[in-house]
């Protein structure tokens, strides 16, 4: 499982480290036009740190990713990404996960980031994309959907998720000084939080 | 636009803090390994004093690491917060036993890095403490939203908890110091032409060849609103307006001035912002005790400038006149 | 291009100098009509300094006034030398009886109206001697041509011949102090954004996304040959070269340094820049005894440095670490 | 004779005011970009105080000029045509001027302008237009040419000598900065002062 999770994280960093420029552009027009520079330092380093590195459980690479993460990204997303993968690295299991599992996980994440960053759904965050993905694991377990379906239904909450924050006005991060001209841009945290569970569903979907 | 004079991008931060550090003349140190600027002599044996954010913003904040300011500034990288891990570095480096104050300024970024730092420095026995300034009135203030920036007004709480500090006050009475600085300082800024950061392809905004930005941060952030470029003399009397409003300053309060370029800008046109500045003020009977003129909070190569107002009571004006190794604050 | 933070272009140096003075807090002067900038305490019972030029070079030369530096700085209009008249006004509001000198560029202009100005002052039995500074190795210098430019070295002849005056010297030991600096002190400099005259419409001159001029003034006059940009390490290698050839410099000989930005460039870049120099010379066995990092020569906007090495014997460093008030130079 | 003068330099100001951009572009190919604003400078100030004076010879309006240009031009051009109208205030009578008389003042004005700047014909500057000019007349005068095809040729020899500058490599004045690449470029000052014979022959001849 250990290597599986490797695997994962080494994948999305590849993700991260191609869409550095369009996540940039994205943080340019609202923010401060470092969110893609920021992330790809810190994936970059994860990547050096996990090829070098041998790993005993799911648990331990989500604890390096959210060490690695929290040391070499900085800004907004550094803290919170790192405590999103942290709080996960405190709850995740080395035995198969269940849909169960899953919401567990991605509500652990979520609290991990409300608990540093003080944010809501509605804000124009990264939240706006993992709340209704997470709402949507929930919503599939209700409703004892299988694993694939869920995991599609979420992909695409998700994906809307990221997209409404177009709409959204900012009130949390950089892009709250812009005020209503934060509204017709998508989030930058948003975009690299849905190019995270997209690769994360898609190779597990695999 | 794009043009540099660097190195590798990724690198530019740590060449950055070497050449400061070699600038010093002797007086300041880099800590191995991280991009952490410290006082030679650190610890000294009184209330330490760190600060830091992102670079890009020269001579902040390593510049005003010396004798009578900081005794640690911690360089992120370009315009991004610098990590938990190397905060609490800086903390443990400066603290001589007298407990540390942070100067933070308020982003999300920063106050979470900073927040984390503090637990850890707690977790080992440190005293500390932390300021939040959030002197920049372009952004509004609400419960609601993350509140104002932090801006140029930053360097007077460096000036004035730094006096305090070197006068042998407690951590308490430092950060009551500096809290009073954060409550009477006000700044406002506009740029007229963008910054573009090292490692990225384009500039964080763009304005066209009459236009301007009203109320800009130090981040290359779009401002408040473009409009049409005026003339510097009716810029600045827009931007005290709004300073002196929120600060509620009238007739006969005594001030510090601070004329701030962003980088990009000619000291030429700062001096001629400069006077229009004193003028305003003087025909509003306002009474500037001290006038600075120069860089002190920049966002890279940006063109523009920004405005601070301090209003001075007589123990201020004494911490800020107080004695210091940094020439900039001198 | 184009945009700036002014008024009218008319007035931009009378609305500067008034900046300036305001900036001193009380320690600086306007003469009344005139663009000149004086010690609030001149005359004093001394050697005066004199020096000046076009404007667009700030903090020079108005900033250098001051105890320790300049008695009186005069201002013309942008890159434009002052006239005689202006000068003459400057070197009689600041004779204390003890004799003037002239500090000079070496640009035609600046020549023949300080030369006129000298004239006229010694018409008027003002004792008056002048020096002519020309640090810029760019320029060839033969006799038959206009010789080497006075560029950023000129800073450091200011604060040494302005310290010899201090200690109470005559006319002709000022003088050769300053000589002594002008022999001893090389600069070169290259920029990769041009500036922009304030009643101009259009750059002095103009370069490609790629390209950097090098050897270039301070009055945006074209360098010696444009080429492609290269890292600022390279750059850097280049200047000190030229100018450690043209000073004899070799191991162990002890010197200050000066990173000057052109007006336009970032602080960070120079720090970058100044981590390459101070490397440079050490690794030839060179010492530094001073490091300066900053803006101290400007030509408005532009986006480029200067490197400026000055060799120390024991004489000329400690008038070069003697007390002054002007804080650029401490 | 005064009140003529007085025209003369009236018409020569509104000549420069109004190539104020076409000078300083020249002179921003080839040295700082300010030759234009400098004497439009010193010429507006000329206007003020030619209207507003009243003046009793052509002397005292040349000295008048030279006054003003030395204490508004400032760079290398102010002292320059300061010395040279200087000089010429120093020999120009009242009476009506012959060849010799042209001769003579346009001799005392490049003095002037080689006392102050020590250059010579070829170096790239505003001699280079005078001198030619000067020799012009010298050898009308010695050919007994009429006055009038003396000052059109003067004209043509004027022209020839600013044109002659493009070819030429500046060893003078800020352009020297150049070495070669200051080849190519009319010289700013050579052109200034073409436009002032221009307008001082075409005047006279009406
Ligand atoms: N309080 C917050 N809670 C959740 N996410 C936030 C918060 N503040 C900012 N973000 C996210 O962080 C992103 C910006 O990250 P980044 O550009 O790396 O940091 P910085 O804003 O410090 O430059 C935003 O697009 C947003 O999604
Ligand atoms: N030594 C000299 N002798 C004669 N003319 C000169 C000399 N130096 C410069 N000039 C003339 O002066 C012109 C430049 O004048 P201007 O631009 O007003 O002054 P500056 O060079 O000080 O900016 C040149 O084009 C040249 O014709
Ligand atoms: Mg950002
Ligand atoms: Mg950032
Ligand atoms: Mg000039
Ligand atoms: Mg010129």
């Amino acid at each position: 499982m250990a290597n599986k999770t490797k695997e994962l994280f080494l994948k999305t960093a590849d993700v991260i480290i191609e869409n550095k420029n369009y996540l940039t552009e994205l943080d340019a027009a609202i923010g401060d036009g470092d969110h893609g520079v920021n992330l790809a330092r810190g994936f970059k380093k994860l990547k050096d740190k996990l090829e070098n590195g041998s790993f005993e459980s799911r648990s331990e690479v989500f604890k390096l990713t959210a060490m690695t993460l929290i040391s070499n990204v900085g800004g907004a997303s550094g803290p919170l990404y790192g405590t999103a993968f942290l709080n996960i690295s405190k709850v995740i299991a080395d035995s198969r996960l269940d849909l169960e599992d899953l919401v567990e996980i991605s509500e652990e994440a979520i609290a991990g980031i409300q608990k540093r960053g003080r944010a809501e759904a509605g804000e124009k965050t990264m939240l706006d994309t993992l709340i209704p993905a997470s709402e949507s694991l929930k919503e599939s377990r209700d409703n004892n959907l299988d694993l694939d379906t869920a995991l599609k239904n979420c992909l695409q909450a998700a994906a809307a998720g990221m997209e409404n924050t177009i709409e959204m006005q900012a009130t949390k991060g950089r892009a709250s000084y812009l005020g209503e001209r934060s509204i017709g841009h998508q989030d930058p945290g948003a975009t690299s939080s849905y190019l995270i569970i997209e690769t994360f569903i898609k190779n597990s979907l695999k | 636009m794009g043009k540099k004079l660097i190195n590798d991008p990724d690198n530019v931060v740590k060449e950055m803090i070497e050449g400061i550090v070699m600038a010093s003349n002797d007086r300041l140190e880099k800590l191995d390994g991280y991009n952490i600027v410290l006082r030679k002599d650190a610890p000294v044996e009184k209330v330490a004093l760190v600060s830091g954010g992102g670079s890009g913003h020269e001579p902040a904040h390593a510049a005003y690491v010396g004798q009578g300011m900081l005794d640690a500034a911690v360089a992120g990288d370009v315009f991004t917060s610098p990590t938990p891990d190397a905060i609490f570095e800086a903390v443990k480096a400066v603290d001589s036993g007298n407990g540390v104050l942070l100067i933070i300024k308020n982003y999300t970024g920063d106050l979470m890095n900073f927040e984390m730092a503090a637990e850890m420095a707690e977790a080992e026995g440190i005293e500390i403490e932390q300021v939040i300034v959030n002197d920049d009135v372009a952004v509004e203030d609400s419960l609601y939203t993350t509140g104002r920036r932090g801006v140029a007004g930053t360097v007077f709480v460096h000036k004035i908890a730094g006096a305090k500090a070197a006068s042998g006050a407690e951590l308490k009475e430092v950060k009551r110091s500096a809290e009073k600085v954060i409550k009477n300082v006000r700044t406002k800024g506009v740029a007229i032409n963008p910054c573009q950061l090292p490692a990225a392809e384009n500039s964080t905004f763009s304005l066209a060849e009459d236009e301007m930005e009203m109320g800009i941060g130090i981040h290359g952030e779009p401002g408040t609103e473009k409009v049409k470029i005026k003339k510097v003399d009716e810029i600045v009397d827009s931007l005290l307006k709004d300073i002196l409003t929120d600060l509620k300053i009238k007739k006969d309060d005594k001030v510090a001035l601070m004329v701030n370029g962003m980088g990009g800008t000619p000291l030429m046109e700062l001096y001629i912002a400069n006077r229009r500045a004193n003028n305003f003020l003087s025909n509003k009977g306002i009474k500037i005790s001290k006038n600075y003129v120069g860089e002190f909070m920049t966002s890279l190569e940006m063109e523009g400038l920004s405005l601070t107002i301090l209003k001075l009571d007589g123990d201020l004006t004494n911490l800020l006149e107080a004695e210091t190794e940094v020439n900039l604050l001198k």
